[in-house]
C-alpha cells in the first residue's frame, strides 16, 4: 500500500499533472490563456504519431503472438460491453433522460488517448515495459461503444425521431466509415504500421523528434487539456447533478475492474496490464462528442461533455494512473 | 454599374455537421458556397471558443450562398431538415450582384 | 418557407474589447452571438495584419448577433456606450430567419 | 438610436490577388475595409479548403467595405476591373451604421 | 572597452540577431514573408514555459536567500517609478498630448520579455550563471507601469473622459486582474513554480524538449519579431517626431543605469545584475499595449506601438545587450 | 543495375515515404485527417531556415569555388529552357490550350523544394556529402520558369486579354519583386547566408533544433503533402487526359536528363549532382501557382495543380528519387 502511495505522490508532483494543474486552475481563475487550436491540434497529431510509431516500432522489434489477438477481442468487447453497464445504472441511479444516459454510457466504453499516453509516461519512467500493441488496442476501442450507445438510444425507443430524415438516426454506414477513419485514429494505426515496417531502424531516425522531446511535448499537451477541463468544469459543473458527478468518479474504478480482468484474460504483461486498464478506466471527449452530434443530436453536450472531460479525466489523470498501476500489481 | 437581385442564406452550424449541410448544398444544385469559421459564440446552450473545443464537436463554422430567389426555397427546406434537430442558425438577406451569369 | 424578419447587429471591435462587448450583449438579454476572427484591414490608424500583431492589441473581431427589432435599440445604446472611445464599427442590417423561436 | 444608411460591398477573392484588390479600395479613398479569410468552399472549378491548399493559391478572402452609396459606383468598377479575369465574387447589400463620420 | 566591443561584434553576428535582422529587412522590402499567429502564439508559449521552467528549477537547486526579496523589491519599486520619470522627460522634450505621454511612459516602466530572453541566451554563451528567480522579477515589473501610467493620466486631468461610461476609465478591479493574470505571466510564472517543485529531476525529464531547442526556437522567434518590428517602423516612423525617436534610444540609457543602482542595492551576482538592467532598459510591447486600449483608448497606438517595437527594442537587441553586460561588470 | 533496385526499395520502405503514402491513402479513402494551415505554414518555414542554414554553414567550412557560379548559371538556363521545351511537347502530343500549356510549361521548369529536401536525406543516410551552395541554386531556379512562361502565353499571342486592364497582364516588375521577395525564398536565402556568415559555430549552437529533429519534422510535412497531393489527384484527376498525366510522368525524366547534364558540365560531386537533377526534374507546386494566378488568371488550377502535385511529385518521391541518384552515378 505504501508503494501505491508513494506512486500516487510522484505522479502528483510530476511536471506533467503538474502542467495539468496549471491549466486547470488558469481557467478556473478566467485567466485569459489559450493555446491556439492549430497548435493543439499540431501538438495532438505529434503524439499520435510518435505513439503510434513507438509502439510500431516495439512491436516490429518483439514480434507479435496470440496476446495481440486476445487484447484487441478483450478491448473491442469491453469497449462493447461497458456502455451497456453504465447506461444501467445511469437509469437507476440518476433522472438523466434515457438519450442522455446512451450518450453518457458511449463515453465511458470508449476511450481518452491523452490518458493512456500519461499512464505510458508513468511505465517508462518506472521503466516498466509494455505491450507495442496496445496502441492498436487502444484504436480498437474507440469505436465500438458508439454504435452499441445507438443502438441503446434508438432501441429504447424514447430518441424523438420527430421530423428527422432518416439519414440522421441511427447506425449509417457512413457514419461507420466516418468513424473508423477519424484523423486521430488514421494517424495512430498509419504510424503503427509505418513503424512495424521500419523497425527500429527507422525508431533510430527520427528519435531525435519523437523520442527526446516527447515528454516535455505532453506537458504543453497536458496545459491545454487543463485549461479545456477547467473550462469545462466552470461552464458546465452547473448541468450535472451530483448523482452524475459521482458517477463519473465511480464509473472509471468499474471500469478499472473489467479492464483489469480482460488483461488477465489476455495474459497481459505488467505494464500492458495497466494500459488495459486504463483504457477501460477512461473516458473519451474527442471521437465520441463529434460522432453524437450527427448521429444523436437529442443528447446534450452539456451534460458529456463537463462529465467526462472536467470530472473523470482529472481523476483518471491524477488518482487514477497510481491506482490503477497498482491494480495491475495485483496478477503479476 | 448594373446589379442583380439574389438572396444571400447563411447558415450557422456546428462543425460536424458541415458535412452534411454541404452535401445538401450540392444536391440542390447551387452554383457555389464558402464557409468561415467562427471563433467564439454563445447560445442557449452557453458560451464556446474555438480554442477551447477539443476534436471537432463544438465549434461552429458559418455557410453561405448566393442564390436566386427562384431557387431560395427549395434549399431552405432541404438545409432545415439537417439542421432541425441540430444547433442552427439559418438567415436570409438581400444582396445585389455583378456577374449575373455566376449565380 | 415561413421566415421572421429579425435585425442583424455587426460589431467590429480590437480583439482587447471583446470580453467587453459579449458582457454588454449578456447584460442585454441576447439570445445569443457568433464571433468570427478578423484578418487584416485597414482604417484612419492605418492597415494591420493578424500575422503582424503581437499579443492581443491590434487585431480585430467581428461580433455579430441576431435580434429581434423590439430589442435593437436597447442593444445599440449599450453597445455604442462601450465602443465610444475606442475603435469600433457597428452596423445593422436585415435578415429573415426560419425559427422565430430562437430570437 | 439614429442610424444612417450605408452600403456594404462584398469581395470573395482567391489569396494571391488581396493586394491588388485593397491597393484598388485605397485608390479610391475609401475610409478603410476588413478582411476575413474564408475556410472552406466550392464553386464551378470545384471544393477547396484551407487546411488542403499548398502555398498561398487556392484560398480564398472575403473582404469588406461599408461605403456611402455615392461612392459606391467608383468602388465597384474599379473592383469589377481587378477581379474579372479572375475568381471573384461582389456582392451589394444595404446597412445601417451609428457613427456616420467613419465613412 | 575592448571587450565591449568584443561582445557588441560577437552579438551582432550571433544567430539570434541575424535572424532577427532578416525579419526586419524583410518587412522593410515588402517581402511577403510571414509567421502565422498561432505559431507565434505557441512559440511565445514555449519561450516562457521554458525560460519559467529553467529559473525554478535553478531556484530548486541553489535555494534563494534575501535577495530575492530584494530583487522583486527593486523590481517593482523600478517599475512604478520609471513611467514617472519618463513622463516628466516626455512632456519636456516632446510636443506629446499628456495622454500619449503616460501611454508611452507605462512602456518603459514595463518590460520585454525577449530582450530578458535574448541577454539570458548571451550569458549562457559567455558561461554566466544568473539567479533563476530573475524571472519572477520579470513578471513582477510587467504591471506596475501601467498602474501608475493610468494615475499619471488620470490625474494630470487631461484623459478626456467625454461620455464614456465609469468602466472604461480609471483603475478597476478587473483590469488589475486581468493584467496580473494574463496569459504570459501566468505561463511563466506556473512553470517558474513547477521548476521549483520538481527540481533538477523534472527539468533532466523534459530537456530536450525546453533546453536542447531553446535556442534555435528563439532564433524563429526573433525572425518574427524583425518582421513585426519592421512592420511597425514601416508603417509607424512617420508618426515618430524625431523628439519621440531619440526618447526611444536614451530612455532604454537612463532605464538601465537605475537597473545598475537597483542590482547593486539588491546584491545580484554579474548575471543577475546584467538581467536586472536589461529588465529596466527594455520596453513592453504585448501586455502594456494591450491594457491601455482597454484603459486608456485615447491614447494612440500609432505613436508608443513603433517607438516600443521598432526603435527601443531592436536598439537593445542589437546594441544594448553587450552594453548591458559590460555596465553589469562595473559592480563586479 | 541491382544496387538502383535497393535503393528503390530502401526508399520506398523509409519513413519519409511511408508517411507520405499514409497522408496519400488518407486522402484518397476520405478520411477528415487535416493539418491545420498555420502548422503546415510552420514546418515548412522550419525546413526552408533548417536547409538554408546547414546549407550556408557548409559552405562557410569548405568555401565555394567556381563551380557555385556555373552551377548557379545552369540552373537560371534550365529553369528558362526547361518551360521552352515542356510547351512545345505540350502542344504537339496534347489539346491543352496554350495559356494551359504555358501555365504547365511553368511549373516543371520551376522547382519543388520539398522533393529537394527528400533527396537531401536520401544522400545524408547513404553518407553522401553535396555542395552546400545547392540551396542557393535551388532558390535561383524558382522564379526563371515563370518569366518565361509568361512571355510564352504573351507571345503566342493567344491569351485572351479581354477587357482586362494592363496591371493584370504581363511581366510588370511589381510582380518580379513579389516572386523574388516570397517568403519562402528569403527565409531560404537569408538562412543560407546566416550560415555562411555564423559557420560551424553557429550551426553548433542550434544543431539541437534545425539538425537533430529535421528528419522527424520532414516525415510530419510529408503526411501533409500525401494529404494534400491525395487531394488534389482525387478532385482533380477528372480534368487530366491520359496524354497530359503521361506528360507529368515523362517530363521529369525530361528534366533529370537535362539536369544531369548541366550538373556535368559545372562540375558537382556525385551529391551535387544528384540534387540538380532532382531539382530540374521536379515540378512547382507553391511560388509558380501563387505567381500565375496573379498574372495568368485565364490559365486553369485545376489542371496545372494535380499535375504538378497529384503526379509529378509523388511520383518523384517513390521512384524519382532513387533513379536520380543513380543517374548522378553515371558520372562520378
Ligand atoms: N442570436 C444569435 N445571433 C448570432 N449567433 C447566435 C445567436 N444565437 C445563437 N448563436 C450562435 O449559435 C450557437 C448555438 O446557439 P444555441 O443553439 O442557442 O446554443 C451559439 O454558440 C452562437 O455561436
Ligand atoms: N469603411 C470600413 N469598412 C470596413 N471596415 C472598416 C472600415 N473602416 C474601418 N474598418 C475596420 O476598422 C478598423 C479600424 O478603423 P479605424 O478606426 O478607421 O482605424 C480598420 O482597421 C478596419 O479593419
Ligand atoms: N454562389 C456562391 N455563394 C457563395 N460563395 C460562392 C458562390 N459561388 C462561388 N463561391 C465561392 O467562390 C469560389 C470560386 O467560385 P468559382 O469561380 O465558381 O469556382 C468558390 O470556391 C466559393 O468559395
Ligand atoms: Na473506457
Ligand atoms: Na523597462
Ligand atoms: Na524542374
Amino acid at each position: 500500500m505504501d508503494s501505491v502511495l508513494d506512486l500516487a505522490a510522484a505522479n502528483l508532483l510530476s511536471p506533467m499533472i503538474l502542467f495539468f494543474a496549471l491549466g486547470f486552475f488558469a481557467s478556473m481563475a478566467r485567466s485569459d490563456l489559450s493555446i491556439p487550436e492549430a497548435i493543439a491540434k499540431g501538438l495532438s497529431l505529434y503524439l499520435m504519431m510518435a505513439i503510434g510509431f513507438k509502439g510500431g516500432a516495439s512491436v516490429a522489434q518483439f514480434g507479435i503472438d496470440a496476446t495481440l489477438l486476445k487484447a484487441l477481442a478483450a478491448g473491442v468487447v469491453l469497449s462493447a460491453a461497458m456502455p451497456l453497464i453504465a447506461y444501467r445504472i445511469l437509469i437507476a441511479t440518476t433522472s438523466l433522460p434515457k438519450v442522455d444516459a446512451a450518450a453518457v454510457a458511449a463515453h465511458y466504453g470508449s476511450i481518452s488517448i491523452v490518458t493512456f499516453l500519461a499512464m505510458s509516461e508513468i511505465l517508462k519512467s518506472a521503466g516498466i515495459a509494455a505491450e507495442g500493441y496496445m496502441v492498436a488496442v487502444a484504436a480498437a476501442m474507440e469505436t465500438p461503444a458508439i454504435m452499441v450507445a445507438l443502438w441503446l438510444a434508438h432501441s429504447t425507443g424514447k430518441a424523438p425521431e420527430g421530423k428527422a430524415s432518416p439519414r440522421s438516426g441511427g447506425i449509417d454506414p457512413e457514419m461507420v466509415r466516418e468513424a473508423l477513419l477519424n484523423g486521430s485514429i488514421v494517424v495512430l494505426i498509419g504510424s503503427f504500421a509505418i513503424g512495424c515496417i521500419t523497425g527500429e531502424k527507422g525508431l533510430q531516425s527520427i528519435a531525435p523528434f519523437i523520442i527526446d522531446p516527447f515528454k516535455g511535448v505532453l506537458c504543453l499537451f497536458l496545459l491545454d487539456m487543463g485549461l479545456i477541463a477547467g473550462r469545462g468544469l466552470r461552464d458546465g459543473a452547473r448541468n450535472l447533478t451530483p448523482g452524475v458527478i459521482a458517477f463519473g468518479l465511480y464509473m472509471p474504478l468499474i471500469g478499472a475492474t473489467l479492464g483489469l480482468g480482460s488483461a488477465w484474460l489476455a495474459g497481459l504483461s505488467l505494464g500492458g496490464s495497466a494500459l488495459m486498464i486504463t483504457l477501460a478506466a477512461s473516458a473519451s471527449y474527442i471521437a465520441v462528442p463529434a460522432a453524437l452530434r450527427l448521429a444523436l443530436p437529442e443528447a446534450r453536450p452539456a451534460i458529456y461533455l463537463p462529465l467526462s472531460l472536467g470530472v473523470t479525466f482529472p481523476f483518471n489523470l491524477t488518482f487514477g494512473i497510481p491506482l490503477y498501476l497498482a491494480l495491475a500489481g495485483l496478477i503479476h | 454599374m448594373q446589379t442583380y437581385p439574389k438572396k444571400r442564406i447563411d447558415i450557422m452550424i456546428e462543425a460536424p455537421l458541415m458535412a452534411r449541410v454541404l452535401a445538401t448544398l450540392d444536391g440542390n444544385g447551387v452554383t457555389g458556397y464558402t464557409v468561415l469559421q467562427a471563433y467564439a459564440g454563445r447560445g442557449q446552450d452557453g458560451p464556446w471558443h474555438r480554442d477551447g473545443v477539443v476534436g471537432r464537436a463544438g465549434a461552429l463554422v458559418q455557410v453561405f450562398c448566393i442564390v436566386d430567389e427562384s431557387r431560395m426555397d427549395a434549399v431552405l427546406d432541404s438545409v432545415f431538415e439537417v439542421v432541425s434537430r441540430q444547433i442552427g442558425i439559418v438567415t436570409v438577406s438581400d444582396v445585389e450582384v455583378i456577374r449575373r451569369e455566376h449565380f
